[in-house]
């Protein structure tokens, strides 16, 4: 039965005095982070939304600009504070494509083992975030509690917690210390154990299924037209995924598929998210494997004084949201002239919550904006 | 003059068993939840540290409201023989609960429509809409009870249990149980069923603008109500009790219950939600009924 | 439609008149000029580019031009695009693409934002991020960050030491 | 059973993890035991240490450092040259990135494992009017000593920028 | 209206009652959900099982009206500031703030951002300040124990010096967010588009 279909509520949209403004963020317990939706509603249905972004922005872009390349290595990794790593590889990677150099073997497998982790830490928030935004809290201490043995392999390998700096033009800072890779699959063993109890609580809970099956729904084409990218691209039936596509650091010597599912509702992408993170596991397994001895790092010489030559590249990165771009200008300088960032989630947090809120009820907003992992930050910027 | 006293004697029981309740239920909860929790009497400290704040109220209809909805639980539990114990006895008294079991919603509602926040006011339509929801599977439930007993006196239903624990009415009329549990989970505001409260919705829906006492007095209406409606239960289907601390395990382990199923289900729309209690829980008190008539 | 290559792909743009460069395997830039680009990005969704990454502006103040670059891409050909077009700095208007892709909103919104660029035919060209903004869109060069901070918000460059 | 199928007994597994061991470190009593030592990993990025013999005033610090949280002071009673000048490091600033330690030609700069640096005089108000702000509080003197000295391990090489 | 000298008066006034109500006060911490800034990365660790706050029973809240305690974690742009005084104003007293990382104390990685304040001290008053980009849960834990501490001992006051000086926080305030000419005087250079002008190019 569609609730759209009352006579009443329809009267009612017509009538200016009816219809109210409801702020759904920044200061709401559903709205993932500082971002805002600003609902025209009748009733407990949305009739239009204007999203009410801004209040993250700091000017990344033009911060870029004042400080030296190397230095800009702390600015990035705050642009997407769930899964830091991407951003760190596709500057240093656009960086790399205008200097022209390969990085050395084993750096690209260490550059892989993060980008995985990181993978991993921020598929576990959106699991909780699942639960979270469902009213099932369950899943959401479960996971945030999973997440962090990968922070502690992060703090063990790289120093910091959440913003690791640890992937500079030319390689990685460090080499791994010793024990670390025992203790990493250690870690993966136990996350790989802890996956059934994700899948009876949250993935075959019958009342997960009723709230999320066929919230939200796009089609193949429309994902591919609007700009969707990542898993939600992946849940719309698209094959497209950058680590296969347009392959970077040590993708190509791996073996995966591209888990591709039909379907393209809100419940697909969460499923979407389960395998992804059961593929994640494998892949920093098979990391772990094959890596190479050998150095980590290219001198560059002082990178304190870094010069780049002149010259433009837009490189990408899969995270888990979608394609992060960078697009550098070097003017030859020690600084970069521009950088542009290409953040996954403004199609999906402004284009269509367009489309997909007015049809909804105030109920599913925050089951919705999870379900696209919408990340604020990124076009905040 | 002794009724009085008595009066001031039950609700004080009945606010302190209801908060070490909610306590446990926390730390049940956390271990759900593979965490340790809060201390039990958590739920205690968090009252008094909102009655010593300051309070910010919108208008006399809040305060009325938040006290009408107390008062009207704490009148109802009057009505609830505790392990043999009743502070006001009535014949008829099944029919009064039902009664004033509603006014304590309608004081919250009146309360918090009156501070005129639009998540205020969805909260509280949703709780009224899912009070429509649960009362009519659960007075179905009780309809067969007092066919079965051919009283309305909860006094009687409990005393004709008395004896062996084969005398329970859990065994008598088990779907009839399954029924009211499911209604009961409702009526507590546990999930699946907690679509009033919604922090990820509507921002905790009618506590959204509570401040101070007004919460405080929130708190103790819900520490009353898990009170209130474990002791139906336990009266009900569980033979009342032969001292107030069996009573008081039993309604324990009816909490309990409650609070394990919060934890591992999301919540329901509230569509979706009215829509399950007219279906599952009604149909089984209804096919309950049919029984007992055959 | 068979995958082209890099290669192929510059002649056929070529052929078109449109100027471009390899930077690498899987991704070329091509120089548009402002009246006719509309139709050589019609021209490449129709033959796969479908996906519209972003819109960025750049800012070339000693060539007193402004760029705004368009990051295109295919799915089919895996092949990446940067799509530059050149307008003047004094009179910085440019046509839409919001007809093509209907993300190009946004995008379009935040350049015009952060650097003053109009967008001719976008309905809506309000500001997204900033409110009570009455300086210089804050990207262009000739903004200065940090000035701005040390009236509005007292910045010091060496903290509250020396 | 694929995965993600409808199942209405499956939530109930999750009642077994009501007798499992909580996952909680009670922290002020307990710390974390997860690495070689206990407490934070051996290479974490804590609040600086600095061997004031070793350090010659180079001044790499303070042009490495991104956020300008680095200056470089003379202190009291010293003689006015290049050498003798230290790093301050201003916690209000600093983002622990540790690129002053790779820099560090000595390596006298080091980062400890010690996190905490807590303060509650944030303000006071001196006649309503003045304020004395919490920077000054924040800031890693040449005089500070601290204890915790683990320091950051760079790993095979230890200039890492360098 | 408000008179700071009974403010004073009940300041001396160090009774046994305030004694108790601050310990259940300390016991029973409500915090304000409401991230500001990438700082909040770090509460889902504390509040979730592996270091579980609620066992000080601090818990997250969902309106300003309930909580206790805000939250500022990390920088704040300007438009987020806007929110977080209309929050900050919102709640009851008793009420505290904690300012999380280098953001708050001075600017930190954004000290020269045109959108990032500086100082959070100017705009509203902070009780505690952490510093760390991003601080570890551990340290959050530290901060937190050391709160519940100044609260017992009737230390964490800053809500009152708020009311006191609130001229000075209020002239603070209201140069972000009053209608206010350009900053700086390169604004002269914007270009306006006419419609006209457009649809001859």
């Amino acid at each position: 039965m569609n609730f759209n279909s009352y006579s009443l509520t329809k009267i009612a949209k017509e009538d200016k005095d009816t219809t109210y403004d409801l702020f759904f963020g920044p200061n709401h317990p559903g709205m993932h982070g500082n971002f805002g939706y600003v609902l025209d509603m009748v009733g407990t249905e949305i009739n239009s939304v204007r999203p009410n972004a801004g209040q993250l922005h700091r000017g990344f872009e033009k911060l870029m600009e004042q400080r030296g390349w190397v230095q800009n290595l702390t600015l990035v990794p705050r642009i997407c504070v769930m899964d830091p790593d991407p951003n760190e590889v596709a500057y240093c990677m656009s960086v790399e494509r205008i200097m022209g150099v390969e990085i050395p073997e084993r750096a690209k497998y260490l550059r892989t083992i993060t980008l995985e982790m990181s993978r991993l830490t921020a598929y576990l928030l959106a699991i909780g975030g699942f639960g979270g935004t469902l009213g099932h809290y369950t899943p959401t201490h479960w996971s945030t509690a999973d997440r962090d043995l990968i922070m502690d392999m992060f703090e063990w390998l790289t120093g910091g917690r959440v913003y690791h700096i640890y992937n500079i033009p030319g390689g990685v800072r460090s080499d791994a210390p010793e024990g670390f890779f025992d203790k990493l699959l250690e870690v993966m063993d136990a996350l790989e154990a802890r996956l059934p109890d994700y899948d009876s609580i949250l993935f075959e809970n019958p009342i997960v299924h009723k709230r999320l099956k066929g919230l939200g729904y796009v089609s193949k084409e429309d994902a591919r037209k609007t700009g969707l990218s990542g898993p939600n691209l992946r849940a719309s039936g698209n094959a497209y995924d950058v680590r296969k596509d347009v392959p970077y650091a040590a993708y190509p010597y791996l073996d995966f598929e591209i888990i591709t599912q039909e379907g393209g509702d809100a419940l697909t992408r969460a499923l979407q998210i389960r395998l992804e993170y059961e593929q994640t596991i494998n892949l920093i397994r098979q990391a772990v494997k094959k890596i190479p001895e050998g150095d980590v790092r290219l001198n560059l010489g002082l990178l304190g004084n870094l010069k780049v030559q002149a010259g433009e590249a837009y490189e990408k990165v899969e995270s888990s949201k979608g394609e992060f771009g960078y697009y550098i200008v070097s003017d030859g300088g020690t600084k970069p002239y521009r950088v542009s960032v290409r953040g996954p989630s403004l199609p999906a947090g402004f284009l269509w919550a367009q489309k997909h809120l007015p049809t909804m009820k105030i109920d599913d907003v925050a089951a919705w904006m999870g379900s696209l992992s919408i990340c604020p930050p990124d076009f905040d910027k | 003059m002794m009724t009085v006293f008595n009066i001031i004697l039950y609700s004080l029981f009945a606010i302190l068993v209801g908060l070490i309740f909610l306590g446990i239920g926390r730390k049940v909860a956390a271990r759900v939840h593979l965490r340790y929790g809060p201390p039990f009497y958590q739920s205690i400290i968090d009252v008094i540290k909102l009655m010593s704040r300051e309070s910010i109220t919108h208008n006399f209809v809040m305060d009325l409201g938040m006290v009408m909805a107390l008062t009207g639980l704490i009148g109802t539990m009057l009505y609830i023989p505790i392990a043999g114990h009743i502070a006001f006895e009535s014949n008829t008294n099944i029919i009064v609960i039902m009664y004033l079991m509603a006014i304590g919603h309608l004081g919250m509602a009146m309360a918090v429509s009156a501070s005129g926040n639009p998540y205020a006011n969805i909260g509280v339509s949703r709780a009224l809409t899912m009070m429509l929801g649960y009362e009519v599977p659960f007075f179905t439930v009780m309809l067969g009870l007092i066919i079965y007993n051919q009283s309305s006196s909860v006094m009687v239903i409990n005393l004709a249990q008395a004896g062996s624990i084969w005398n329970w009415n859990i065994w008598q009329m088990p779907i009839g149980f399954i029924a009211a549990e499911m209604a009961l989970q409702a009526m507590m505001g546990e999930k699946p069923f907690d679509a009033m409260i919604a922090p990820a919705e509507i921002a905790s829906g009618p506590m959204v603008e509570l401040s101070g006492r007004y919460l405080g007095l929130g708190f103790l209406t819900k520490a009353v109500g898990v009170f209130v409606e474990t002791a139906l239960i336990v009266n009900f289907f569980f033979g009342g009790g032969t001292s107030v601390i069996t009573f008081v395990i039993k309604q324990l382990e009816v909490f309990l219950i409650a609070v394990i199923f919060d934890n591992i289900f999301p919540r329901y729309k509230i569509e979706q939600a009215v829509k399950f209690l007219w279906i599952f829980p009604m149909g089984l008190a209804v096919i309950q009924l049919i029984l007992l008539a055959i | 439609m068979n995958r082209i290559t890099v290669e192929t792909l510059l002649q056929d743009l070529a052929s078109r008149g449109l100027n471009g460069e390899k930077i690498s395997e899987q991704q070329i830039k091509v120089f548009a000029s402002k009246d006719n680009f509309v139709n050589h990005l019609h021209y490449l969704q129709t033959i796969g580019f479908e996906h519209l990454a972003n819109i960025n502006g750049v800012d070339y103040i000693a060539e007193n031009e402004f760029e705004v670059v368009y990051q295109v891409y295919s799915y089919e050909h895996k092949i990446h695009i940067v799509f530059k077009v050149r307008i003047p700095r004094e009179k910085p208007v440019i046509l839409t693409v919001v007809t093509l892709w209907e993300q190009a909103q946004f995008y379009e919104q935040e350049v015009h934002e952060f650097y003053g660029i109009y967008f001719e035919g976008n309905k809506d060209l309000s500001h997204l991020f900033l409110e009570n903004w009455n300086d210089l869109p804050p990207l262009r060069k000739d903004f200065n960050t940090e000035e701005f901070s040390e009236k509005l918000f007292g910045s010091k460059r060496h903290g509250g030491g020396k | 059973m694929a995965i993600g199928d409808k199942s209405i007994s499956a939530p109930l597994t999750a009642i077994k993890s009501l007798f499992k061991k909580p996952v909680t470190v009670r922290y002020p009593d307990e710390v974390l035991e997860v690495f070689p030592e206990k407490g934070v990993s051996p290479r974490f990025r804590g609040v600086h240490t600095n061997d004031l013999a070793k350090c010659v005033g180079c001044g790499s610090c303070e042009r490495i450092c991104p956020v300008n949280a680095i200056y470089m002071e003379l202190p009291e009673g010293k003689e006015d040259v290049k050498k003798e000048y230290r790093p301050v490091i201003d916690y209000g600033r600093c983002c622990f990135c540790a690129f002053c330690v790779d820099v560090c030609p000595t390596v006298s700069l080091k980062m400890s494992r010690e996190y905490d640096f807590t303060t509650s005089a944030t303000m006071e108000m001196r006649d309503g009017e003045e304020v004395k702000f919490v920077i000054d509080e924040f800031m890693f003197r040449p005089t500070n000593e601290r204890e915790d000295n683990i320091g950051y391990v760079t790993g095979k090489k230890m200039k890492v920028l360098g | 209206m408000f008179n700071i000298n009974s403010l004073e008066q009940q300041d001396n006034q160090d009774k046994l009652w305030d004694k108790v109500i601050n310990y259940f006060r300390k016991r029973s911490l409500w915090m304000l959900h409401y991230c500001t800034g990438c700082g909040a990365m770090e509460l889902p660790p504390v509040m979730t099982s592996r270091w579980d706050m609620e066992r000080f029973g601090i818990g997250p809240m969902a309106t300003p009206r309930q909580a206790d305690i805000l939250l500022i974690t990390g920088y704040s742009s300007v438009r987020t500031m806007k929110r977080i005084i209309r929050t900050y104003e919102q709640m009851p007293e008793p009420k505290w703030v904690l300012a999380f990382g280098s953001c708050t104390v001075n600017g930190g990685m954004y000290w020269d951002s045109y959108n990032v304040i500086n100082n959070l001290g100017e705009y509203i008053p902070v009780d505690i300040t952490i510093a760390g980009c991003m601080p570890r849960p551990e340290a959050i834990l530290d901060s937190m124990l050391k709160l519940m501490d100044m609260i017992q001992a009737g230390e964490a006051k800053a809500f009152r010096k708020y009311k006191e000086n609130y001229a000075y926080y209020k002239a603070n305030q209201d140069r972000l967010f009053m209608e206010r000419g350009p900053v700086l005087e390169s604004a002269a250079l914007r270009y306006v588009h006419e419609e006209t002008e457009g649809g001859e190019a």
